[in-house]
């Protein structure tokens, strides 16, 4: 099938590039970037680019979660680290010296070429059949059936998070 | 394949999910900074995260599985950032800086 | 070309223009109640009445140099303004403005909105801190802990409309209140008696967050003029400032007509006659003037006192609001 | 920020409010320490407006300086006017003719109003609120019109002149003046409703800035900020000057110590003033409103002479030391509000700069007569 | 927890109180004065910058150049010149200067004058963009207003 640019689906594809384009080039910003809240701003745009990836993968919802999470709350988070704990401007994400900095290139490289041609040269096998369409309603059901325990688990550990991070942030402070 | 066509393979996706785990794991190795390292993690998350919504999508028999271990990578992520948010805080309180190798120096 | 594709660039077209006129009109609008609210009359020398005032405003603006302060992360300085303004325009899209007059009907359309919304507080963020400015970095942080604190009772209400109407579609909800006022979520007298207490209690704490969400007075802590000068666009001129200002207004219209959505029926006209875009730009903008009203009467609150009636009464409050609500989707 | 960065052994930051900024009401600077959103250190720089009026005071002739008076607090212009001609006729001896002193209490109350309301309006412009201060300037407005057809100017009077006035009120005056204390009395319920219960406003006063008694007289503080911390103390009532004794008033007093103390405190005065307004205009003297034989060239006696004023901020002190000349030898003047604003070194520390605007508020700074 | 809900009940109430006042007033007539469409009138007394006053009989000034009000004036802004001319009883003005960029408007000068040679004018409308616009020449001012 070969869409033309100018049809829906031809304009579809086009958002997807787009879409990949923002995930990679925020990616590089995010793990490159001289200063570290640009590097925060390289990732908020990596994870649009991803959450553009999932709807495309006929899962809105968790594109939305992925945005409402990850920029609204991550990414947040991080800029107020930056805040708090300023590196020092000369060196505001501070890299190892270019030996390690060589090195750490060439194994991930030699990381990412190996996914990606194993992705490539796999034969996937597709499911012979599907038992649901993947939709919120399905998606809230296995939540609260299947995955019931996983989830009290979950928001076990959120809650352990957040009373840890409350006594890790109080603990050093001066005064109240 | 029409590279308008892109969205419909699922090698598209596993690519980009291991461009994204390739470029979390060489943040993490060359940064040197707690936030740098942790926005690194954020990133092999991502890609872990692409590659389980991509299977779900084109091979999972249950196509919510991939959806729910994503969102619980999220949950888990969120738990991850505040906590290493107070990490660094208290790092930086107690060395006044973030930089793991001045951290280490100091012994602490 | 394609129909479709002609489709989505009217749409897109329509929503840009939509946000700067509306943005232009609330502008005018805020300026002649504060003034007639002080016993002046605001603008009127612009065209009749000074409509064009805002018009004759943004030519200014435009006209203006952008003056990036020393020290600024220019990059981020520049790009953080229209990451105020772009999810605001993306919000746009899934708003129903009637039955047919919707850019997209999205099945997880409320979601669509928060998720997006979220992105605004980030902008704020960077723009108050590229701006290399001690007031702006503090404004940043205020807006914030506002945003966040106020995000989690206006999504339990959001979650009670959701669980009384069973559908997240902003057009499934309004459909859903067809038929007269008594009909409409905030009162639902035809639908399910137990709820006329609960729901004007989640209108309420939904509309306080939504003010505080889109930092307006009392809970403008962010441009807090007294303390922090202007906030987090402080070092902002020309049309930076006007796009976090367009921004503020195209996100006060967002908050106001989701409130009428989910709570006030809509396009729904209130006695079941005619219903259609008219009436949802009537409620939309009486709940903008019922914004600007309080804005001008009130002083502003403390940045102590404002997440103290987060935490302290709309979080619990909603909280029992909610639970109560389930129950009484039981019950009733 | 680069403070942040750069100083690795505090997490304090600098923050100038000041001398541009929209909480200081003028050119005043504060330098201020801040650990995140709460103070360490506040200090006030002075200076920005300094205009050596003490300094001016002895290179002209006495009648000269008296429109120096109205410029260093022109919000309470009259009060000013009034001590220092109060302070020149001691030291020359000149008796006022009663009707003059009867105009002159009146026409000083009148401005004591305004400048409360003017204050209230700016005050909450401070809170966030914009519309009180409309509302007040619409009533001030009114006393401005009064005040403008009598002395000619609005703001900077320069109305009272050694031994009398400069010139006497008429009968629409009197008839303003009626109607206006009618109207004022009508709108104070209306500022109690819009503003003072407002649950905002008092989350924000109470509470906030206590100063008590003790600290307000080692710092020599007058005015309603004392008043607001329990001192009764009143110039008009402690040392009675003019004709103060013959009307009936009372000094509100509020023990609480906080913003909202000084807030009533000056809310209370308005409706004794109008008390006094009204006593003044029904019981108003005839006869002439300037004592004769007043000199031209006035040269008052070897001396050291002091008197002082209950302004609208405090007391306000002249000095005036004379050799004997047409020229003051010395004039030192004891502004309130210097010593008022001394006190934010040490109330600002340790609150929330929201805190401190509502404190620097409450205590009614006029710069010019800080600086002088 | 009656004290609880009694804050959250009387807060609400001081706040639906304080939008009643506003929405009171926003129904009411505007009290500000149109300022260009409506010129204020000034008061008798209004204090302006000083004006040479016509002399009713012969249209000259009542000025006897005795200066008084250049040594009263606190500022010294005023300049006042005079010459003797031939068959005239004291000294005839020449030059009437007024610094207004210095001046207070205290009216000091005014009061100095035993002619009463100079009264106030009702200017209020001053606006200028050179410092050179504001030192008057009341001498001509006076001549101009004559024609």
């Amino acid at each position: 099938m070969n869409p033309p640019i100018s049809s829906a689906e031809g304009l579809a594809g086009l958002v997807f590039l787009v879409m990949l384009a923002a995930t990679g080039f925020g990616a590089l910003i995010a793990v490159n970037a001289e200063r570290t809240i640009r590097a925060v701003a390289g990732l908020a745009l990596c994870f649009v680019g991803v959450a553009g990836i999932y709807y495309f993968l006929q899962s809105p919802f968790v594109a939305l979660m992925e945005l409402l999470i990850y920029v609204g709350a991550v990414c947040v988070v991080l800029v107020f680290a930056v805040m708090l704990a300023e590196p020092r401007p000369e060196q505001q994400v501070g890299k190892r010296n270019a030996i390690v900095g060589g090195l750490s290139f060439l194994s991930a490289s030699l990381l990412t070429w190996g996914l990606v041609a194993l992705a490539n040269g796999a034969a996937w096998c597709k499911a012979p059949m599907r038992i649901n369409e993947g939709s919120m309603r399905d998606l809230g059901q296995s939540l609260l059936t299947t995955y019931s325990m996983v989830f009290e688990l979950v928001s076990v550990v959120l809650l352990v998070a957040i009373i840890g991070s409350l006594v890790l942030g109080r603990a050093g402070r001066s005064k109240a | 394949m029409n590279i308008l066509d892109l969205s419909n393979h699922l090698q598209t996706y596993l690519t980009i999910g291991a461009f994204l785990f390739g470029i979390g794991f060489y943040g993490l190795l060359q940064r040197q900074t707690l936030i740098g390292m942790l926005i690194s993690a954020e990133l092999i998350l991502a890609g872990a995260s692409v590659n389980f919504m991509a299977f779900n999508r084109f091979l999972a028999p249950d196509p919510t599985v991939g959806q729910i271990f994503t969102l619980f990578i999220m949950a888990i992520a969120a738990a991850e950032a505040s906590i290493a948010l107070s990490i660094v805080i208290a790092v930086y309180r107690n060395y006044k800086t973030i930089d793991v190798v001045d951290v280490a120096d100091l012994e602490g | 070309m394609n129909p479709e594709i002609v489709r989505v660039l009217g749409y897109i077209v329509a929503i840009i223009a939509f946000v700067a006129l509306n943005a232009a009109m609330l502008v005018w609008m805020e300026r002649k109640v504060a003034g007639h609210i002080q016993r002046r009359i605001g603008p009127k020398e612009v065209g009749p009445f000074g409509l064009l005032q805002s018009f004759a405003d943004g030519i200014k603006l435009m006209t203006k140099q952008l003056i990036v302060p020393e020290g600024a992360d220019v990059p981020l300085f520049k790009v953080a303004p229209m990451l105020v303004m772009i999810p605001a325009v993306m919000c746009f899209v899934t708003i129903p403005f009637s039955e047919q007059l919707a850019a997209r009907n999205i099945n997880v359309g409320l979601l669509l909105i928060f998720a997006i919304a979220s992105i605004n507080v980030f902008a704020l963020l960077l723009g108050g801190w590229a701006s290399h400015n001690k007031y702006a970095v503090i404004s940043a942080a205020r807006a914030v802990s506002q945003n966040v604190a106020y995000e989690i009772p206006m999504l339990i209400t959001a979650i009670t409309v959701v669980m009384f109407t069973g559908t997240m579609n902003l057009n499934e909800i309004v459909m859903g209140q067809a038929g007269g006022f008594w009909h409409w979520n905030i009162l639902p007298i035809a639908k399910n008696i137990g709820m006329v207490v609960l729901m004007p209690v989640s209108f309420l704490i939904f509309f306080i967050c939504s003010m505080a969400e889109t930092n307006r007075a009392p809970f403008d802590l962010g441009e807090a003029e007294s303390e922090l000068v202007a906030g987090f666009h402080t070092e902002y001129s020309g049309m930076g400032f006007g796009l976090f200002f367009l921004g503020e207004y195209a996100n006060v219209f967002i908050g106001c007509s989701l409130a009428v959505i989910l709570f006030l029926g809509g396009w729904q006209c209130p006695f079941g006659l005619f219903p259609g875009v008219h009436w949802f730009l009537l409620k939309v903008y009486f709940l903008i003037f019922v914004v600007m009203w309080a804005r001008w009467t009130f002083p502003r609150t403390t940045f102590y006192g404002l997440l103290n009636l987060s935490w302290k009464i709309l979080i619990p409050v909603s909280l029992f609001n909610l639970v109560l609500t389930g129950a009484f989707i039981k019950v009733f | 920020m680069i403070e942040l960065a750069s100083d690795k052994q505090k997490e304090t930051f600098v923050l100038n409010m000041g001398p541009q900024h929209p909480a200081t009401h003028g050119v005043l600077r504060v330098k201020l320490v801040m650990d995140g959103e709460y103070i360490v250190e506040a200090e006030p720089v002075l200076g920005y407006i300094h205009r050596m009026h003490e300094k001016m005071g002895e290179n002209r002739n006495w009648a000269q300086f008296m429109p120096n008076t109205g410029r260093l607090d022109y919000l309470g212009a009259l009060s000013y006017n009034h001590g220092y001609a109060a302070a020149v006729e001691r030291a020359a001896g000149i008796e006022v003719p009663e009707r003059a002193e009867y105009i002159r209490v009146l026409t000083v109350e009148l401005n004591r109003i305004s400048s409360h309301l003017l204050w209230m309006g700016a005050y909450l412009l401070d809170l966030g609120g914009f519309t009180p201060l409309l509302y007040a300037f619409d009533d001030r407005e009114k006393i401005l019109d009064m005040l403008e057809r009598v002395t000619g100017s609005r703001l900077t009077y320069c109305y009272f002149r050694f031994g009398g006035l400069y010139n006497d009120v008429d009968e629409q005056f009197i008839g303003e003046v009626k109607a206006f204390v009618a109207r004022m009395r009508s709108r104070l319920p209306m500022y109690h409703t819009l503003v003072t219960k407002n649950v905002i406003l008092m989350e924000r006063l109470k509470g906030i800035g206590i100063i008590d008694a003790d600290m307000c007289r080692r710092y020599g503080v007058t005015g309603p900020v004392a008043r607001g911390s329990g001192i009764n103390f009143d110039v008009r009532k402690n040392e009675p000057y003019s004709v103060y004794p013959e009307f009936d008033f009372d000094v509100p007093v509020y023990s609480e110590g906080d913003s909202m103390a000084r807030y009533m405190v000056r809310m209370d005065e308005i409706e004794q003033s109008l008390r006094i307004v009204e006593q003044a205009v029904n019981r108003l003297p005839e006869g002439p409103v300037m004592a004769e034989k007043v000199p031209k060239v006035l040269k008052p006696p070897k001396g050291d002479y002091y008197h002082a004023v209950e302004a609208a901020r405090g007391s306000f002190g002249v000095r005036v030391v004379s050799d004997g000349t047409n020229t003051p030898y010395r004039l030192k003047l004891r502004s309130p509000t210097f010593s008022n604003l001394s006190l934010l070194a040490e109330v600002a520390r340790g609150v929330t700069v929201a805190d401190a605007v509502a404190f620097m508020g409450s205590l009614d700074l006029v710069i010019p007569e800080i600086d002088r | 927890m009656g004290g609880y809900f009694k804050e959250i009940f009387d807060g609400a109430h001081s706040l639906v109180a304080g939008m009643g006042v506003t929405l009171k007033y926003l129904f009411q007539p505007v009290v500000t004065e149109q300022y260009p469409h409506v010129a204020p009138t000034m008061p008798d007394r209004f204090r302006g910058h000083i004006e040479l006053v016509a002399n009713p009989e012969t249209g000259g000034t009542l000025c006897i150049v005795c200066g008084m009000c250049q040594k009263a004036c606190p500022s010294g802004c005023i300049t006042v010149a005079g010459e003797k001319v031939e068959g005239v009883k004291g000294k005839v003005l020449t030059k009437y200067e007024l610094d207004f960029t210095k001046c207070s408007l205290c009216g000091i000068c005014v009061e100095s004058c035993n002619p009463g040679a100079i009264t106030f004018s009702k200017d209020y409308n001053l606006a200028g963009l050179r410092k050179e616009a504001f030192i008057y020449d009341l001498k001509k001012r006076l001549e101009e207003r004559k024609r």
